[in-house]
């Protein structure tokens, strides 16, 4: 019952955030929605009992990389709006096809598998020497997962280097 | 208005009537003294032909300059300035000394050649201008005093500078000599609206910028136009003709 | 208006306006500061929000009336205007001011400077953020408001002076009561320096901050503290010795980097050095009349004369002519340090931060009355 | 349904109304303190002491014209002061006042990772606040308070770090409650981890020496100026609020919290009378002294030296700081 | 209905996915196309997030940990990519990006 509460709404909210984020004219607002839509999602992860990762949500999404955007929205002070520019060679319409397209596939995909038994291959994860959701997924990312988590840092890295050299003002 | 008291380089073209409320005469009048009641005069018969301000034919004679006493026989001048009247001897019109002061009356052409002798010149070194500012003495054909007073950091000693310069002449500016001079000649443009040739940024500083005559002539006139005259000059001149209302501004 | 002032910068970059309504611009300055980033690029000084035209005035005031226009161009410092104006016109006249005078006079000035060198201490440390020093510092100013009120009746314009001497003699006990304030401020100076002169955040926003080399400071006309702090010999008070400054011992602070801590450095070394002139002048107060022998009606013969002093914020100098005929001046100019001062300005900030401006206005330490007179 | 809702609820309720009247008197504690360091009496007029003044000055900042520039983005002008707050408050939920359940709202297992991500929203109210108010001080002045924050919250989030490897636990509760196991307050062990996470508070809470967004002297109040009436004062709760909030985060991580002092020494048992919210109410008092010391003390720094520090210092203290706690928590 | 099962969050999170697409597809503000990629990417992040929970395995959320971090870097990148490239046309317009070099 209380689940269903939550999800109902949260669902209702961030699907409507999400449209808002695509169809507000000013970037500025929709900075906004993105941030708002980004909180109900990470409350979403809390309903499944992923309490770290909505945590790290609000902290690195809505608390780091939208601040980015909103930095970047900020300096990048628009005289025109660039829907002002129409390109007649860009087809809108195609791309709402295109898109319903997407929505048609993925719900067939949903619609497929909604019958069938969850595949034996992945079992519960096995027993961990920690307790608690936290500790758990530190024990998976610091075991079988520590090369990727390595080569994500490096590419964290990279990406800080590379955002650096390309905001430089001599390019 | 035909003058642009914003010039900013332009200053050589300038026909440029500088008050262009006043439509100064042949034979510039002089202010009236303040302290002469203005009601002895009648007004002029044509106002706006003369002065805009129907004021008293001054009865006392106009001052016709600074006295500029010059030095008493047994003064010997100091050795600086010997030494410039012998380096440029055509530049130094008078010597004047009064009250313990040096002042050198310097040929408008000459002014530049003088300033920089004065500040390179060893036995001078004048590196410190510590004050430019200009006095009006309207009867005269070249009616602006411009004053330099100079004083060196190194040898401690002080001199004034003098020329004399039309309301038409181009004084050369020594902003370039003394970067102190920059805003000293723009107030002087600012106050009394003498030009300066080569000043980088002549402006008006104190006045606002669209502010028309120059409010320290003598001929400025002295009731005062305020806001009005920065406003809308052509309703100022109209009440300016009105005599009686000119009065009770 | 047909004139159309054209615009001083192009707007691509970002261009405020600091003032003339801005808290730390020190009266109705306006700075238009061309921004790229946080970087000041390029500065535009505009002033004349007070410009009251004392110079005009002056031309049809009585000269003994004058003085009461000099007491509104540098506000925090009425004393020494009225000092440098009056010394003039003694020049111009020729007349000998007693001693006594001479020594009161000079007492006035130096307390004058402590006065108006706390105005400055307080507000330049406000505009960096150390509110205390600004409460500190007022309260030491009061005490010397206080001092003035009890001598002429008036806090802040004082009137203080005569044309060949002085209104007033000395209140009876004024004397020690002068002495008794130089006690208080020599034992709250250090409480200043403790908030200030070792303070780590202090050093970094001071040091370093608004360099200015000797040569450029002379040629740029810098006066006063500003001048000194680029290690130029320059006082007024020692060069061309006005009042009674010749009688007594005292040293003029001169700065090595000619940056806004030595500046800090400077005046705050000026204030030791008041206390020591004040000291000495009451020491040796002589006894005497305080007023010399001045027609009743001021005539000078015609001439023109230019005399300086040293005002708190630098070279304050009158430059009088008269026509010899009329009872008041032909024309009268103010030599303002705070203008010449605020003429450094520019080559001061420009490629400093914003945060720089405010520090910097204050270390220039100007006065806008003075500046637009 | 009695636990689970309508007790929660009270406490919350309880928590915003004490939270929002701490807040005034902080102001006046603020006022008063500082007051006296400068040698004045500060507000005197209304009521014994200028008490009062604690309740006239929120009534004065309510019954003020509620300003909104005409070039202003309205949205986003009047969504700003709600975005400031709203973090601040929300914050305390994670922040127990004491060992029982009582105390506090939520102990939630990711509590200071909760605390350290609800404060970093708080960064879009400013940010917001000078975009929308269309005006050029309060712009910089955003631009600066963003990259301040973010900076520092960096810093601080790293400091942190070091707490949680010696604690073992990331919630609230449970780190107290290490520190009573461990028989001693964590700002011993790790003082410089407390130290560097004092001055991350300063510039986090846009306080003196680091109130660069604000700074009147040089931005004229910086991303406010535009604000009047409740929503400037919406800034202003949030401001103390997050002054009080991190005031009682550091007094929990470093200094026990509601323990008593050497809370495992038997020889201060007579301590225990007193009860252990006043422990903390104590503490956080201490930090709220410490802070307006501050205020009174020292001057501003400026943009850059403010951003050397944050990055070319603290966070590199920081980092050191977790190696070291990591080698001695493996060793010992 | 009032069970929330995987496939409520399956749907949920392909409607916000298609709201990311069609975000792409229509949208010509380039830093919106961004923003609506990260929709995107959040969409997988809760299907991923809800099959952890329905299989009692933490891997998805080891999964969500890599694509915040991947989700980071691009938005650094891409976004320093769109100042330079602003800084250079003064346009965000998508459809003016037709270059590849300048």
């Amino acid at each position: 019952m209380a689940e269903a509460l939550a999800f109902y709404t949260l669902s209702i909210l961030i699907l409507g955030l999400g449209v808002a984020v695509i169809t507000t004219p000013k970037t500025v607002h929709s900075v906004v929605f993105l941030v708002l839509n980004f909180l109900c999602v990470a409350a979403l992860y809390v309903v499944l009992q992923a309490e770290f990762l909505a945590v790290i949500q609000i902290l690195v999404y809505a608390g780091g990389i939208v601040v980015l955007y909103l930095f970047v929205v900020m300096l990048v002070n628009l005289k025109r709006q660039p829907e002002e520019h129409q390109d007649p060679r860009r087809l809108a319409k195609v791309g709402l096809v295109l898109s319903g397209a997407v929505l048609v596939e993925l719900a067939a995909i949903v619609v497929y598998s909604y019958g069938r038994e969850p595949s034996s291959v992945s079992a519960p994860s096995p027993a961990f020497p920690v307790q608690g959701n936290i500790e758990e997924l530190g024990w998976l990312l610091y075991t079988d997962y520590l090369i990727p988590f390595e080569v994500a840092s490096v590419l964290l890295l990279v990406a800080m280097v590379g955002a650096i050299i390309l905001a430089r003002r001599e390019l | 208005m035909t003058d642009d008291p914003k010039p900013a380089g332009s200053a050589p073209d300038g026909p440029a009537k500088p008050d262009a409320a006043s439509d100064t005469p042949a034979t510039p009048e002089p202010a009236a003294k303040p302290a002469q009641p203005p009601a002895a005069a009648a007004p002029a018969a044509k106002p706006a032909a003369k002065k805009p301000a129907p004021k008293p034919k001054a009865p006392p004679e106009p001052p016709k300059g600074p006295e500029d006493p010059a030095p008493p026989d047994d003064l010997e001048p100091p050795a600086f300035i010997a030494a410039l009247q012998q380096a440029h001897p055509d530049a130094v019109e008078q010597l004047s000394y009064w009250v313990g002061d040096w002042t050198v009356i310097v040929k408008l052409e000459a002014l530049i050649d003088v300033a920089t002798y004065l500040r390179d010149a060893d036995d001078a070194s004048f590196d410190y201008c510590s004050d430019l500012t200009a006095s009006d003495w309207p009867p005269r054909e070249k009616r602006f005093d411009v004053i330099y007073c100079l004083y060196s950091t190194r040898r401690r000693h002080r001199v004034r500078i003098k020329v004399r310069a039309g309301e038409e002449d181009q004084v050369a500016s020594v902003s370039g000599l003394w970067t102190a001079a920059n805003w000293f000649e723009r107030e002087v443009w600012d106050m009394f609206g003498v030009k300066f040739a080569g000043h980088p940024d002549l402006r008006r500083i104190l006045m606002p910028e669209g502010w028309q005559g120059f409010p320290q002539r003598k001929d400025y006139p002295l009731e005062g136009p305020g806001e009005l005259l920065l406003e809308s000059p052509m309703e100022w001149l109209r009440l300016r003709n009105l005599p009686d209302e000119a009065e009770i501004e | 208006m047909a004139t159309q002032s054209a615009p001083i910068f192009d707007t691509d970059e970002l261009v405020i306006n600091m003032g003339p309504q801005h808290p730390s611009t020190h009266g109705v300055l306006r700075l238009v500061l061309k921004l790229d980033g946080e970087r000041v690029v390029d500065c535009d000084t505009v002033m004349g929000y007070v410009h009251r035209g004392i110079e005009k005035l002056s031309e049809n005031r009585d000269w003994t009336q004058i003085i009461l226009l000099t007491d509104r161009m540098d506000y925090v410092a009425a004393a020494t205007n009225n000092l440098g104006y009056c010394e003039t016109v003694e020049k111009l006249l020729e007349v000998e001011v007693p001693r006594r005078a001479r020594y009161i006079r000079t007492i006035l000035a130096e307390l004058q400077r402590i006065g108006s060198h706390c105005l400055w201490l307080g507000t330049h440390a406000m505009d960096i953020g150390a509110m205390t020093v600004l409460l500190y510092a007022f309260r030491e100013r009061e005490l010397v408001l206080d001092l003035f009120e009890e001598y002429c009746g008036a806090r802040l314009t004082y009137n203080s002076m005569r044309i060949g001497g002085l209104p007033l003699d000395i209140p009876s006990g004024w004397d020690q009561k002068v002495r008794a304030f130089c006690d208080v401020m020599e034992t709250k100076l250090p409480e200043y320096e403790e908030l200030l002169t070792n303070n780590r955040i202090w050093l970094e926003r001071t040091r370093g901050v608004g360099v200015i080399s000797g040569p450029d400071a002379t040629a740029l006309g810098l006066c006063g503290p500003p001048l000194r702090g680029s290690g130029v010999y320059r006082d007024v008070r020692k060069d061309e010795p006005y009042a009674a400054y010749d009688e007594f011992d005292f040293e003029v602070p001169l700065g090595t980097q000619g940056d806004t801590y030595d500046r800090y450095l400077i005046r705050l070394e000026e204030f030791r050095q008041s206390i020591r002139i004040i000291r000495q002048a009451l020491d040796g107060l002589p006894e005497g009349p305080i007023m010399g022998k001045v027609p009743r009606l001021l005539k000078p013969k015609a001439g023109e004369t230019y005399h300086a002093i040293e005002s708190p914020k630098g070279e304050l100098g009158y430059f009088i002519v008269s026509d010899g005929r009329a009872t008041n001046p032909y024309r009268l100019r103010v030599r303002p340090p705070s203008f010449c001062n605020l003429q450094g300005l520019k080559p001061l900030i420009v490629g400093h931060l914003v945060a720089d401006v405010v520090c910097l206005i204050g270390t220039i330490d100007i006065v806008l009355g003075e500046v637009d007179r | 349904m009695l636990d689970t809702l309508v007790i929660p609820l009270l406490k919350i309720v309880v928590l915003l109304n004490a939270i929002l009247i701490s807040v005034t008197f902080m102001v006046l504690m603020e006022r008063k303190v500082i007051a006296w360091a400068q040698s004045r009496l500060g507000p005197m007029r209304v009521g014994p002491y200028g008490v009062l003044q604690a309740i006239v000055d929120p009534i004065k900042l309510i019954l003020k014209e509620d300003i909104t520039p005409v070039k202003a983005d309205k949205m986003l002008f009047s969504l700003a002061p709600i975005l400031s707050l709203v973090p601040a408050l929300v914050a305390f939920a994670v922040v127990p006042f004491g060992g029982d359940e009582l105390f506090y709202v939520a102990d939630i297992n990711v509590g200071l990772l909760f605390f350290l991500s609800v404060t970093s929203i708080g960064v879009y109210g400013i940010i917001l606040a000078g975009w929308a108010s269309n005006s050029k001080y309060p712009l910089l002045a955003s631009l600066r308070a963003s990259a301040q924050l973010i900076s520092y919250e960096i810093a601080v989030t790293m400091t942190l770090v070091s707490v949680i490897l010696t604690s073992g636990t990331l919630s609230m509760v449970g780190i107290v409650e290490a520190q009573l196991a461990d028989g001693v307050w964590y700002g011993f062990i790790q003082p410089v981890a407390f130290v560097l996470v004092m001055i991350g508070a300063l510039a986090e809470t846009n306080r003196v020496p680091f109130d660069l967004p604000e700074a009147e002297t040089e931005l004229t109040g910086g991303f406010h100026t535009e604000y009047s009436g409740m929503r400037f004062s919406l800034f202003f709760l949030a401001e103390y609020a997050n002054i009080i909030v991190i005031s009682a985060v550091t007094a929990l991580l470093f200094f026990g919290g509601w323990l008593r002092p050497f809370p495992n020494v038997e020889a201060l048992a007579f301590l225990d009378i007193i009860p252990g919210w006043i422990w903390l109410f104590g503490k956080i008092f201490l930090f709220l002294y410490l802070f307006m010391w501050i205020r009174a003390t020292l001057p501003r720094y400026r943009y850059d030296q403010l951003m050397r520090i944050g990055w070319k210092l603290l966070i590199p203290i920081a980092l050191a700081n977790i190696v070291v706690t990591g080698i001695v928590k493996v060793l010992v | 209905m009032l069970e929330i099962t995987t496939a409520h969050y399956t749907i949920l999170s392909a409607a916000l996915f298609s709201i990311g697409v069609i975000g792409v597809l229509v949208r010509r503000n380039i830093i919106i196309i961004f923003m609506a990629i990260e929709l995107m990417l959040n969409a997988v992040n809760i299907n991923l997030v809800a099959h952890a929970e329905q299989l009692q395995n933490l891997i998805g959320q080891v999964f969500v940990v890599f694509v915040i971090a991947v989700a980071a870097a691009e938005a650094a990148v891409g976004l320093g990519i769109l100042l330079a490239f602003y800084r250079n046309k003064e346009t965000v317009n998508i459809d003016e990006m037709n270059v590849m070099r300048w």
